[in-house]
């Protein structure tokens, strides 16, 4: 292909279409990431649904052109309701061979492949593990190829630039992100605003980054290779404000609101670890709302801060990944006994050990089950998309000062670094959290471990006169909170603070269906994999079968109704990121068998995986 | 702050109902009674007062006292306590450990409560030896110390907790013991005015387990050649007539008698606000029996408190505009679909 | 009571009885543990069964005379085989006022009181809360009450002594101890050279302990208070050689055994923890096997000390209890993940967090399960008696060498503090433990994770050349070891890693029944409530039940015929000192329901207790 | 131990056939290339080193050589290392930390494996950033430094790596630089042949994260007079023309020039041998931009050391009669039965 700016521009034809996912590939380098968030925002603006998955290595940035050093950033944007990134992609935007390489077999046949042929020289083809030039022989040939000399042309583009030859390649990203925006017909207005606001102190960089995009924008309405464009009308979503959110963000968010709605000081002590890290850095930004973030020395130290911070009357709350989770075992076994409201978010990611740090799994259930030693319960939520992270934030945070307990959210990495479109929500529709203290008394008949309906002690603040105690992680008598290693107390304890769990299923929705209140499969799911298992089943009902999907957000307690709705199917379905842990808590709890779906391969599930499941479980023989 | 009252307060009234569970002859006990001395003359009610600690005999000391209190696990008090004292800056707090909760599993969390510098207050009861657990050797335990887990003596060099806390950049370290009553008390009440971080190492003799460690401390025979007792702007003199004193040679102390050549004047002198913490760390390696050990403040200047600059960027955003709701959740990129 | 050791002195009646459980209770400082385990020694070496169960306060020396500082030590000797310390005792020696309230209830009904009459003073019986003296009044009528003025008589037989008279009121529970030797015909042999050797240092120590002891042998002799004495005969126990041995001693030489079968130095790095510490003094004394212990700075480096020491080639233990565990479970990850030999000693005690630290419990089997991030199984055994732990230690050692695995054992504070007899194993007859370390390559196609017919990877020390590698915690590259993100690789490694615990199955024993091979009960334990539950067993079936007791050493993975055996019956019980983690796991495993019997105390089970438990269930309706 | 071939071993020798996975322009990449040059030196075969990190951009560095290794988990590699050495001390055990990972969450470790003095080297790549989790501040970095995790400046005082060593009583600590590549290499030679433990602070760049942190003392316009290179019996002078010194004024250190009544006799002399370590925790307080940064040896003394003291005692305890399994079970009090 030649490129050929210079003729003059004529408006082509446009095709619109119902959805498309586009993903752009290149070195961590790259800026793919910035390019996926840009497109992101421009088409939530527009209107379209969308659903987002980064995809980033382990490292920093390996070496440039290694398979290992790809990054990806995959947006879907839709006309219709989406609910994940999509399972293959319409569009591949590979910045160099590793990239097409790695990236190429999620492409739909006939699809497009747009390549920066500058970049497929004998070096990085070998670095790819490529023999042959695979745009010169026959193996994409089931794909739109459009071979984009994208380094030339930006270079060209600003041949006038006072920027170094460095800088100037490193524009490149943003010709690729306005091919694409030319591509779908998307308004590059957002992106000039932010390229402008983000490198306003130094004019050239603003200059060079814009003209690449215009540059890129117009190759593709120039250049005679690109025949149409296409088209994503407005998704018709629900009435009211929108914005993009992303898991983490939202969580922070949410956390800060669910402080503001308690009338209570967030402390958040954490200690950065992949994936969570980004809930310190959103929350350490928001001094304005009376947040103290404290980057502690490790995560013990960050649990231990959060249960001296919400003694002394904070709304504590830590975050972190599987290992971190592991690391603050102990600690919050000191939170179970002392019974104090405490948060910990954690973030899952591939395990065991380090694992796979950058890769989202949903391999920490257990743990955060019975990860202590001892009898030593604490409530689990878990969230099942980047928007919901907001709510259960503000769930967690409710459940924790109500029933004096730790909650341990479990989010994952797909989650949180996943975006989609946020219905943003009214002050007024958030509930309340209502937090009422003790206020003093004469220093010798208050009882600590007294218990109000809800089996919750009182939260008595230090400074306080009168209602000094002293807490702490050996057996608490009943109602005093002395130290009592009395063998009965020891029983009814263990008892009261399991009691205390279970009844928090009084208190939180019922599970509920999406499709028939009975029939021959329901689809539960917990956690990220929420998205895909409703696109699943909403396929298979469409194609009138008798399945419905379940999404479960509270996982301890499970809520009061759990088994009497699994009982309405013939058969239960759980796909999990993991080797089944949510079906072995059922089966030990319910006595109930499912049928676990697995992956464990670092990524989420794709639609048609679970599509195929389920279609494979509707055919086979009955009974579970 | 409630203040109604609190200048009559005495030490019974910090004296909680709990039954005190050492071993009769424990020095924790003398500890006790001096922190109950003191507490009341420092012009707080008892309900601001937050003692936490770990894990270990020492760290029973919560119990005893009518304040707020969490008796935690171990090694993580320095940590817990700088949750209490940024969850609520108004509070005062202590800390109390042993030389295992401190500065075995504790050791991290200690010097990084030590650097931050909030304004915490550390015990650390040092006995040498792990008293909870029934005596094995700690990190401040001597080299060749034969316990229930060196029967063949120990092969751990021990760690010197007043050099570790300079090595932290401590801003205020001091050194007293559980039967020097009056020093104790005084050195408690000079800790409790520092603001930042106050680290207190106390010598403290457990019978039980390791009796008479600190007997060249503590015995009147001995004592008075093997301590100094350090005094802000005075010269370092020491001995049983006040006869002896440490020189500075190069970098190095020396003990010489004065009189004769020797003047008072010829002698280090002590400097606790000296900005450099290096006569201090100098001051930590005067180790029995090669040195008298200097007891007394070593050390005590200000710096920027993690609590206090933590509060200061909180009121400066606030006061820039104070966080709304209904703006969190609008921010950004926002559209309507109608 | 008069005491008159002035008469002459008469042989007195004697009666045969089968077996004795006597207590000895006092304060931590009376030297109470010191005559349990002194009549443990005699009983023991006179030929009877024995088994102990000393019982501790968490202070050190709580006040003298508190309820919360009597220290207590029971010990059953018997002329039949017996396998619990008893669950009533035959006599009490309580040497003040607290001690006999602590413990009173636990005497048979007609059973021997022995108090030490002078500590009945005004002060001591109030801290101890009775009102009136109960020596006075008709509360103690149904047993047989000795009121002995031991601390006078103590000071009356040393009165000649140089000691001061701290010192020789501390020789009183001497005194206790040579009333009972008198009362039960034991010989004072083996207390008398123990007390030669003990204080050799001290001749006036020595002598004033030894009238001490006399003294109050003498005294049952003399005084007529006392009618006869009784007399347990010796137990036909198998023939062979005894020693009597504790729990974490067995542990600990059985680490050494286990290293000198297999040819390897062991490791032992711990960080002190009641009641584990044992095991880490009993190995530092063990210098002369070439054992290294290593007192570490924290739980998680002992963890991580034993991973680097098995990485260069030493068997690599550790040993610690729930809380110390929970802050292991980081570095057990690495460890699966590096797929090390790692032995995890856990003496399990009551929890959650500090709990009830010198109590014990068994709650840690869902933590020893579950307790790490991500999929990460590790091999889990436990010990049913003190001397088993011998066993148990090796059979650990020889699982991790031959999978390459860590191993936890868990035992618990019942197991690690009591005693029994131990049929002294013949060499022999101890498995061999065969290790083989690869013998050098040339350096490029070693694969460190290529695995044999057990799946175990080669483990290839430091200092052998051409075998370099590195190992870590991010997810290996199946064969290569090399660091792998690759999706379908990771999955193939988390289902290898799970399949090689699982083949663990293969190598170990059935689980074998006591009783009829198939029937109405099947009583089913793990840990130290095996002899309790074997006892109670024996019990009903005497009676005529159809109940069969089994004992799971293996927890995972199970035995091979778990279920096999399980279905043989129409219901199954499973006593746990903790909520149900057994039971809960049994239902996870193999969908089948059993009955739990939960005691969460800080206490072992009585006989009586599962007995009576036995019969309801065997009295209710069948169904599980 | 293997001597076949060793002494003609060359850097190649000891690189792995993995890909770097650092960014373009890290300053490992130096320290991994001077580290590659000075192991072959050592006398020793490739199979005989093994390297212990942790986690973070740094404690990848195992990977990348030819020798055994371990990349392990955040913090832990002294504890690891101990395990490694005392388990066979025949190795040549080498750690690889960051700031973060060796002071933050493994301060703790550090610290000990220091003070038992085993015969270890610790490597600590000082970026003063979290470089693998994207820059947040660390232990290191400096008051009011705008990160990630602290848009508003962090508040927390920062640890100085070897004040903090000096602190565990450390018997070898240096400085030294990435782009420094000779000084590097000389100073990982000392280390190497230093018996005990040996902790070196490595000024490392991380371009992506903090960019220029050390440019004070790389930058060739200004280094000479931020950076002052200490040579053993040697006087402290620093400066472009070597024209400035370090003399001391009682405790603190002061600049002087030199010439006119300022002869080097007047300087402060280095003594890395001094039994005492006051003198190089003073050098340990001089820093940028108050005080050129001493760079080298600051410490280099003799101390017992845990693993040989360790292996000692099993020596002696089998001189006295190895153990034997049969004596071991049939110990104590025995009875038969028949
Ligand atoms: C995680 C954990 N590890 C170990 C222990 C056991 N433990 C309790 S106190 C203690 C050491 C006590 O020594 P020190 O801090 O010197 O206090 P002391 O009893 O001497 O006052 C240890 C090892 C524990 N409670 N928790
Ligand atoms: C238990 C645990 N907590 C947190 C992390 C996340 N983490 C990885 S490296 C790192 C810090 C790295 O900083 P540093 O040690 O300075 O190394 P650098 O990358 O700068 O070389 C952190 C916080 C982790 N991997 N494990
Ligand atoms: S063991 Fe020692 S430190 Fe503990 S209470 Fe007894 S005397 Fe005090
Ligand atoms: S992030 Fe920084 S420290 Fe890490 S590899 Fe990149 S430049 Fe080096
Ligand atoms: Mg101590
Ligand atoms: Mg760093």
């Amino acid at each position: 292909m030649k490129a050929n700016t210079k003729e003059p521009s004529v408006a082509k034809p446009v095709q619109s279409i119902e959805q498309a996912a586009v993903r752009f590939a290149g070195d961590s380098g790259d800026g793919m990431q910035l390019c996926g968030t840009q497109l992101t925002t421009s088409s939530a603006i527009f209107g379209n649904d969308i659903s987002t998955f980064p995809d980033f290595p382990a490292e920093i940035r390996a070496p440039a052109g290694s398979l290992a050093g790809v990054s990806g950033f995959q947006i879907n944007f839709s006309s219709h309701e989406i609910h994940t990134p999509g399972d293959r992609v319409s569009a591949l935007i590979a910045l160099n061979p590793a990239a097409l390489r790695t990236n190429v077999e999620d492409v739909f046949d006939g699809g497009i492949i747009i390549v920066n042929e500058d970049s497929f020289d004998k070096g990085r083809l070998k670095q790819a593990g490529y023999d042959s030039n695979p745009l010169e022989d026959e193996s994409l040939s089931k794909y739109k190829v459009y071979k984009v000399p994208i380094s030339k042309l930006t270079r060209a583009a600003l041949k006038d630039s006072p920027l170094r030859a460095k800088q100037v390649d490193r524009c490149k990203n943003f010709f690729a992100l306005g091919l694409v925006y030319w591509l779908y017909g998307r308004s590059m207005d957002s992106t000039l605003q932010w390229i402008s606001s983000k490198f306003a102190k130094n004019v050239d960089v603003v200059d060079a980054n814009t003209k690449a995009l215009k540059a890129g924008y117009f190759f593709g309405e120039t250049c005679e290779f690109f025949t149409h464009q296409f088209k994503v009308p407005k998704a018709t979503l629900p009435p009211g404000k929108y914005r993009k959110i992303g898991g983490n963000e939202a969580l922070a968010i949410g956390l800060v609101a669910a402080a503001e709605l308690s009338g209570k000081t967030l402390f958040y002590g954490s200690y950065p670890i992949t994936p969570a890290s980004d809930i310190l850095h959103a929350l350490s930004r928001r001094k304005n709302f009376g947040v103290k973030t404290f980057q502690a020395e490790d995560e013990i130290a960050a649990m231990s801060s959060i249960i001296g911070a919400a003694f002394a009357g904070n709304l504590g709350v830590t975050g972190t990944s599987g290992p971190g989770l592991a690391l603050k075992a102990e600690a919050i076994g000191l939170g179970v006994m002392t019974e104090l409201p405490l948060v910990i978010v954690n973030v899952q990611r591939g395990g065991p050990s380090t694992g796979l740090p950058t890769k989202t799994e949903q391999s920490d259930l257990l743990q955060a089950l019975y990860g202590r030693n001892g009898e030593c319960q604490v409530c689990i939520i878990a969230p099942a998309s980047p928007s919901d992270c907001f709510d259960i934030a503000i769930e967690a945070c409710r459940i924790a000062m109500k029933f004096m307990t730790p909650v341990i959210i479990l989010s994952d990495g797909y989650i949180a670094n996943g975006e989609e479109p946020w219905l943003i929500p009214e002050i007024e529709s958030l509930p309340k959290i209502e937090v009422k203290h003790p206020e003093g008394g004469n220093g010798q008949d208050f009882m600590p471990y007294e218990r109000n309906a809800d089996l919750a002690r009182p939260w008595a603040l230090p400074g306080t006169p009168g209602l000094q105690h002293r807490i702490g992680g050996l057996e608490k008598e009943d109602l005093t909170g002395n130290v009592c290693y009395d063998p009965e107390n020891h029983e009814r304890m263990i008892r009261l603070r399991a009691k205390k769990i279970a009844t928090i299923a009084l208190d939180i929705p019922e599970l509920t269906v999406l499709g028939p209140e009975q029939g021959d499969l329901l689809v539960l799911g917990w956690g990220g994999t929420s998205g895909a298992i409703r696109s699943a089943v909403e396929r298979v009902q469409s194609s009138g079968h008798s399945v419905a999907a379940a999404h479960l957000r509270y996982l301890n307690p499970f809520p009061a109704n759990l088994e009497a709705v699994l009982r309405r199917y013939k058969k239960v379905l759980i796909p999990e990121l993991n080797t089944g842990q949510l079906r072995r808590v059922i089966r030990g709890e319910l006595m109930m068998d499912t049928i676990g779906f697995n992956k464990i391969k670092g990524k989420p599930f794709l639609i048609s995986e679970i599509e195929g499941r389920i279609m494979e479980v509707l055919s086979e023989g009955s009974g579970q | 702050m409630s203040t109604q009252g609190f200048n009559v307060l005495k030490a019974k009234d910090f004296a909680s109902d709990q039954d005190i569970r050492w071993c009769p002859g424990c020095g924790d006990y003398s500890i006790l009674a001096q922190t109950k001395k003191i507490l009341p003359e420092l012009g707080l009610p008892v309900e601001k007062f937050v003692f936490v600690s770990g894990i270990g005999c020492s760290s029973r000391f919560p119990y005893y006292l009518n304040t707020y209190g969490v008796h935690s696990i171990h090694g993580r008090a320095p940590a817990i306590a700088t949750g209490v004292k940024v969850g609520n800056p108004d509070l005062s707090v202590w800390v109390v450990t042993g030389d295992g909760d401190g500065l075995s599993i504790g050791g991290n969390h200690l010097i990084h409560a030590i650097r931050r510098n909030l304004d915490i207050n550390i015990l650390l009861f040092n006995n040498r030896i792990y008293g909870l657990t029934k005596g094995q050797y700690s990190p401040t335990s001597e080299l060749g110390k034969r316990t229930k887990s060196s029967p063949f003596g120990s092969v751990d060099n021990p760690i010197h907790p007043i050099s570790i806390a300079i090595g932290a950049e401590a801003t205020f370290v001091a050194r007293t013991m559980d039967v020097n009553v009056k020093h104790l008390g005084e050195t408690l009440r000079r800790a409790a005015a520092h603001q930042g971080t106050a680290f207190v190492e106390i010598y403290q003799n457990c019978n039980v387990f390791n009796d008479g460690a600190f007997e060249y401390a503590s015995d009147k025979e001995v004592k008075a050649e093997n301590t100094l007792y350090l005094e802000h702007g005075k010269p370092l003199i020491f001995g049983k007539d006040r006869e002896k004193g440490i020189r500075l040679h190069g970098m190095n102390p020396e003990i010489v008698k004065l009189g004769g050549d020797i003047k008072e004047d010829d002698l280090l002198f002590h400097d606790e606000k000296a900005p450099e913490p290096s006569l201090a760390y100098l001051l930590s390696r005067m180790r029995h029996p090669e040195f008298p050990e200097p007891m007394g403040v070593y050390r005590c200047v200000d710096a920027p408190r993690f609590d206090t600059e933590m509060l200061n960027q909180i009121q400066a955003a606030r006061a820039k505009g104070p966080g709304r709701l209904e703006d969190l959740l609008n921010e950004g990129d926002t559209w309507v679909v109608d």
